[in-house]
């Protein structure tokens, strides 16, 4: 259902090209740039080879901003930065300046205004995030509460540079995971633990009926008819409650009040520096859904930082520490549950099981 | 200014505390002027209150002559929130790196307060700039006045998606390529997917300068560019003195974290095997004054990457372990191999199946025979571990091929 | 002597060439007085030349009472090769650890020598010790002489299969239980379900005195018993230096070689980070004089190692992490856990389904739960990484359980 | 079909007890193992608290052995060794003494017989192997023979300890590979290239139909039925040949003397030393079946054997070397080809596909 045209018509126009965006010392150094430093949490310089400077400074940002926010840093842009700045893949802004004076006054203006300089080296950078009830019809939690919740009490490692490595963390609020929450160090992952409830009047009427039952993972689908009508039902034995069977067909809604929570997930990375790029692991399979504050997640979230901090080495992210110390003692120092599910059971589980006499005791 | 009653929200309030910057504070001060997002705090307020969303599954909607770019939104109770009965989102493409002027943001700015929320997500996941609810009617002119000051839409559905990359050249010394114009080429190029859905299902693409992966490219991207280099790692010696000089443990820091061991430290100076080496960037890491990546350097292209439905997370694998990310040849050798394997994805592919689930159902052997790459060591962890290999070709009795 | 005449075999022949002992000379050597290793020798001779085998289908035959230990084979060419028209196996249960005295072996070759071929297999991969060609008439016979000199046959079919351990504290420094005795122990325990198949598929156990594994039983058994120890690697700091002293480059070979870095060699001597090891035995194997296993010593038990056929090999997994193997109590620990797994297989296996497949199949997680072990960290490489968990609760909406 | 029984009847006895096997020495030490100690390649002392030393002399054997093999190992325990002697896990024979003056006469008179001396710490020891064309009726090719050709070339390197540690061969003729050919250093693999030619008219006879349905992991097989009669058949392009089939089913024999042969395995391992253990991998897909020397596969193993023993490190299994240098220059160095055939393709082929940007050039 598309509204009306208004001419003439520009399609496929693509993105503005990037070169106008670039400050001018960037455009000069475009990849000739030979090292950067930290001055100071959140303050980054980058030096050419022609020994000319580009100092960033890293603001913290719920990433879910008004444009009355935009406009803010857009002051701030011109105000200090000759009016060019940018933001991250972690959703943070930078505002760049080749002033290294500029710094201080920048930062006095960006915290005045009630935003927080930081995030960069080993720190814990802005939480990658979705949704949430704020716009997704999929989502099991609120993922904006649930970030302000966690960064208000992590705010600290996110403003310093005192953990042994950077931390990750990812939310999302569904197992569609649209954060990176599969290869964070922590992840919060909201989730359902219901089967999906089957409006057997829409069904044959909103969704195509073999798509529907193909869609489901564990064939847990089957058709079926009900008063005369075309519809699906569910094996609730089979159902792991993806919800890929609802995203297919709305009239299967999967969220359901008292059964939908939070799973904390850990030890993912991407980055192939040292260890090659893993998945997270499960943590705890589930809180409850808190709001506003998710007190049990934020909670046991900082168990783990509080675990890492005190413990991993230089340059070992929270995956490669755990892996050094072994799973068993992770569980120890957080006094998190090993439960069974814990152990996989989908379709390459069997990799996964401990296959060696190499034990710690 | 309000002529709208102010939602009460006792329970997002508590989220205005806190040192973290606030979205409900900025959502109050803009619902001020803005019905959307007054109604839209109070859905939120009784999400919060019953533990539930109250989005209905999306319905189409577009602008002319696009398949994608636009999440269709309405409420499950419009009634009581008639102003985000409809609340789509627009997902505008962003400039390569996310780099912006404060004119151009302003631009931004202008347009979505004149016809949408005002509210925004900078940025979407993927890496689109997300204007976040708006009406059908707004559509069209939305699109007309981003057109006008030379923004177009991004990806939604089953096509290219908005590409992004790290800001690489532009402002790191550890690019291998030029990853802002490799995406704002391939941007350029796909338009035509990236606007008209015509896939199996969605597409990604990200682009990472070196091995760090500062987009995630390996996790979150079907078709993952990360930098690297085939040459030796420039050491700079004298730096490597000024670091042991300031007092860090080189040892412990730097050459036992090798994962390949192909580091020493003689107390004076480092030495690298570079033929041992798999360029996992930690050392040039810990050492950025000193240690940098060599001088022949292209990028690794992987393929497969998702999030898990259906069949689990997969990250990419390595399709082609380096290739040479050639901007005089206008990245014809990339351009190339897109086309192979989309021709391969239209004839093999099903229906909302992603390309790795796509591979790992055809065989990674024949997906490599169709699409013309050599298979090579590089592909694999390791050589399959089970005997059933499906040999092609046997010998009839009378000693002919069959 | 011979009243048959000798095959000629110039293929065979071949093999009597080269330094390695040969077979074929064994073999024609005792065909002058063995008809039925004359037309083996004959039978073989063609397969090299057609190359293929000439054997048929086995069909089931064995001694009275017993469902297992005899292997029956056919030659598909009797009227080429008479005395290997039948030409089955006999598996005679070997003794803990393979140790004989030389009586005890001339009995056995007398035997032998009376009703069969006079090869065998010193020993089957399985561990028993292997006559190799007899036919049906001669089975009672041969099964009445071995039980008179104490000797039983093994495990074929879907049974226990022979059980097997290495050599452990008869011979072994590194032994952490009583390997042979446990062996032992348990075969005399399940004489029944040794001899009379009756279970899905068949069942083996090995039993290794270390992590050095020298029965291959995490490879090779359902159930696999593996010596190790709780508390501290027991060091003789003398002994280090006489290893330095003679020249040995401990940094190299030893510590940096600890895969959980939890070594450390100063100069003068060696500190381990006892937490942290993981019992992998390597520094134990390269400095024996110096090195041992602590005292609190045990086993670890895994489960469900097979080859290749069906769904592929697998290793065993950790099922039980430390188990004290303890002697006095007739090891009834270990005997109840084996009580409750086969309760277990009888209810949920499928025919021809090893354990480690049926625990793949039911989950893991299931299988602890049936059988009453609680689940542990020590279970998995790792927690799971799917999100794609079958919680078994869900409140109804009035707030019940499910 | 049983025989005859014969009167009085004594079953399930059990094998011996153990202990009357021991020699004196070792059942009083028994459990109080110091420490061991290599005087020579296939000798070895075991040193109890108690200061009792036990001398073992290792001795090759094919395995395939006559019951005059055996009592020559008998006389050689009477003479040397108080009549005790024992066998390997990986069929050697050990003759042990607490004579130190023993060892070299027995030696001597092992190797008069034509017997070597060998196979401890870093040596090729005997091949783990298993029935072939000798006796088993599932065979691709014949390992008693393969073994006997391989060991003559391989000879130098099981009377010496020279190369860089340890490394463990085994053979099996076919895939249900009664050798240890998942888990070696090096491995031998008989296989089938062929699918199973079906006897139409004996498969209802002597098969389970359903069974046989079932049997096939790739679900290649269907039932049928030929000019009246029962049968089953076998979709050519989904058979990989693994002969389960026929193992339920003789009817339908998958040897073919044209297309069986051998396959190469390597890198695999069962110690829990350093590494977890491992399966081993694919190495070259198929070499002719080529009696009475098999010479492609002596040659391609010699090719590994020196690659091994030029470049590994000290206590480096193959695999653990593979590792270490990458497969890309294990193919390089042994100039064997890396196919599509190498590439998994099974259950969980995806879980092997490289997975990171971490690549040696
Ligand atoms: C600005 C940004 C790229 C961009 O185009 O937006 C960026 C910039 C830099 N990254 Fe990054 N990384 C950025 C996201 C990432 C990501 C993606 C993510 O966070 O989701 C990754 C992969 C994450 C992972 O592995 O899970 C990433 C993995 C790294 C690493 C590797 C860390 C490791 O595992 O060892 C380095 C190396 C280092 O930190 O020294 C790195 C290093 C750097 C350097 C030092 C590169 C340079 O010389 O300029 C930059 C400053 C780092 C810092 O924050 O202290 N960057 N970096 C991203 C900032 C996000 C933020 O606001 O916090
Ligand atoms: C807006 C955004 C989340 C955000 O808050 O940033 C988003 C939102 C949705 N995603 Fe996503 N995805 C977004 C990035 C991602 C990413 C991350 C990425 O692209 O780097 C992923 C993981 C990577 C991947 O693609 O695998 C992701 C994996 C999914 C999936 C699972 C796909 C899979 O193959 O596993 C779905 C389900 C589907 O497609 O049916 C999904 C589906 C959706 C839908 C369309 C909901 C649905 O069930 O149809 C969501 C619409 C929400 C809404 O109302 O706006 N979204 N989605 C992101 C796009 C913004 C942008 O354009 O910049
Ligand atoms: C004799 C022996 C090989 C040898 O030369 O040493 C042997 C011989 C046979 N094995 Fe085996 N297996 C022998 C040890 C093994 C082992 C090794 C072990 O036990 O440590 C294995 C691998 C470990 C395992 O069990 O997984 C083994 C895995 C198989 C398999 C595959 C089972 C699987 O689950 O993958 C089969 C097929 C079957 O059972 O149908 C099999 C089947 C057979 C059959 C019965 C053939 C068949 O298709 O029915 C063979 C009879 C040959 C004959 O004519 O004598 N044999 N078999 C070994 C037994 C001797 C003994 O009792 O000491
Ligand atoms: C005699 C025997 C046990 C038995 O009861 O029969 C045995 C005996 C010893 N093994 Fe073993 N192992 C024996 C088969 C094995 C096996 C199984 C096999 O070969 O199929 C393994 C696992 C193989 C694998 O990992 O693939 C095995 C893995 C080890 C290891 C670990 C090697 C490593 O990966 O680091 C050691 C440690 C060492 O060599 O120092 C070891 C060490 C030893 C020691 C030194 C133990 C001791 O202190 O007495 C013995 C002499 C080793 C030697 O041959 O130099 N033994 N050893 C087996 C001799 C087989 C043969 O005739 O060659
Ligand atoms: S993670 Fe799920 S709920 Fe959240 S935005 Fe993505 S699809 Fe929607
Ligand atoms: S939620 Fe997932 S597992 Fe459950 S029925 Fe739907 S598709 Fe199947
Ligand atoms: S991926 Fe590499 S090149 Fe790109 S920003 Fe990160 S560190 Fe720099
Ligand atoms: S880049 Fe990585 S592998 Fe290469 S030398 Fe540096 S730390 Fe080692
Ligand atoms: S497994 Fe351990 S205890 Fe047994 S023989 Fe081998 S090294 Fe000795
Ligand atoms: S046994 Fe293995 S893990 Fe433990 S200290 Fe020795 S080498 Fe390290
Ligand atoms: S490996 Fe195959 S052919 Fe060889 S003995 Fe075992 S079942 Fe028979
Ligand atoms: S050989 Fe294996 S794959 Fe082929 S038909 Fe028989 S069981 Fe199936």
């Amino acid at each position: 259902m598309a509204t009306q045209p208004s001419a003439p018509r520009k399609t496929d126009i693509g993105p503005p090209h990037y070169e106008q965006f670039l400050h001018p010392v960037i455009k000069k150094n475009y990849g000739q740039w030979k090292y950067h430093d930290y001055l100071k949490p959140g303050v980054m310089v980058h030096v050419a080879e022609s020994g000319d400077k580009i100092y960033s400074v890293r603001v913290g940002s719920p990433r879910l901003i008004s444009v009355d926010v935009i406009r803010m840093f857009a002051d701030l842009a011109d105000k200090y930065c000759d009016g060019y700045l940018r933001f991250t893949s972690r959703n943070n802004v930078e505002l760049m300046t080749d002033k290294e004076k500029n710094i201080d006054p920048l930062i006095k203006d960006i915290q005045a205004q009630g935003y927080p300089v930081g995030g960069t080296g080993n720190s814990i950078s802005n939480i990658i995030h979705t949704q949430g009830w704020v716009h997704c019809h999929s989502a099991a939690t609120d993922v904006s509460g649930l970030v302000k919740a966690t960064m208000d009490e992590l705010y600290e490692y996110f403003v310093d540079m005192k953990l042994p490595y950077k931390l990750k963390l990812a939310a999302a609020c569904c197992l569609n995971m649209c954060g990176a929450v599969h290869c964070s160090d922590i992840a919060i992952l909201g989730i359902h633990r219901r089967p999906p409830k089957i409006k057997d009047e829409q069904v044959s009427r909103v969704c195509e009926i073999p798509t529907t039952v193909s869609s489901c993972p564990t064939a847990a689908i089957r058709p079926t008819t009900v008063e005369g009508k075309q519809t699906v039902k569910v094996d609730d034995d089979r159902c792991m409650f993806c919800a890929n069977c609802y995203t297919v067909c709305p009239a299967m809604p999967i969220a359901d009040a008292l059964n939908d929570g939070i799973s904390l997930w850990v030890g993912g990375k991407v980055s192939n520096a040292r260890s090659e790029p893993m998945f997270t692991k499960l943590a705890v399979p589930f809180l409850p859904n808190n709001p506003p504050r998710w007190p049990e997640v934020t909670d046991a979230i900082k168990k783990i930082v509080e675990a890492y901090a005190g413990d991993a080495h230089n340059y070992e992210r929270l995956g490669e520490w755990i892996e050094r110390i072994g799973w068993p003692k992770f569980f120890d120092m957080t006094g998190f549950e090993f439960t069974k599910y814990h152990i996989d059971d989908f379709r390459h589980a069997a990799e996964t099981f401990a296959r060696s006499a190499q034990i710690k005791f | 200014m309000a002529n709208h009653k102010l939602r009460k929200t006792p329970l997002l309030d508590d989220l205005q505390k806190g040192p973290w910057p606030s979205f409900v504070k900025d959502m109050k001060q803009i619902a001020v002027r803005k019905p959307m997002v007054n109604d839209l705090l109070g859905q939120l307020e009784l999400s919060y209150k019953e533990r539930v969303g109250h989005w209905k599954h999306g319905g189409l909607v577009g602008v002319i002559g696009y398949g994608g770019g636009v999440i269709g939104r309405y409420s499950d109770a419009p009634e009581q929130f008639p102003d985000v009965a409809h609340f789509h989102t627009i997902r505008v493409n962003q400039p390569s790196g996310w780099f912006y002027t404060s004119q151009a943001l302003r631009d931004l700015c202008d347009i979505w307060e004149a016809h949408g929320s005002g509210m925004t997500n900078m940025h979407g996941s993927t890496g689109d700039c997300v204007f976040l609810g708006t009406t059908s009617e707004e559509l069209e002119p939305i699109f007309a006045k981003l057109t006008e000051k030379d923004w177009d839409l991004g990806g939604s559905g089953s096509d290219v998606r908005t590409p992004s990359c790290c800001n690489g050249m532009a402002r790191c010394e550890y690019a291998c390529y030029d990853t802002m114009d490799v995406c704002y080429n391939i941007t350029m190029e796909y338009q035509d997917e990236l606007h008209r859905p015509a896939f199996p299902y969605k597409w990604k693409f990200k682009f990472s300068g070196c091995p760090n992966d500062c987009v995630a490219s390996i996790a979150r991207s079907d078709l993952s560019v990360i930098g690297t280099w085939r040459d030796d790692i420039r050491i700079d010696q004298a730096a490597v003195k000024a670091y042991a000089d300031a007092g860090m443990d080189i040892r412990a820091d730097v050459t036992r974290k090798c994962p390949t061991a192909c580091m020493r430290y003689d107390g004076k100076e480092i030495h690298v095997n570079n033929k041992q080496c798999n360029r996992c960037m930690h050392c040039i890491n810990a050492m950025p004054k000193a240690l940098r990546p060599g001088k022949d350097t292209g990028a690794t292209i992987l393929i497969g990457g998702k999030a898990p439905i259906i069949e689990g997370a997969l990250l990419s694998s390595v399709l082609v372990p380096f290739m040479k990310m050639d901007k005089a040849d206008d990245y014809q050798e990339f351009k190339d191999l897109m086309e192979r394997i989309w021709d391969f994805w239209d004839d093999h592919g099903v229906n909302r199946e992603r390309i790795g689930e796509c591979i790992e159902r055809v065989g990674l052997g024949n997906f490599l025979e169709a699409i013309e790459v050599d298979p090579k060591p590089e592909h694999v962890k390791h050589p399959r571990t089970n005997p059933y290999i499906f040999y092609e070709e046997y010998f009839e009795d009378d000693g002919t091929d069959a």
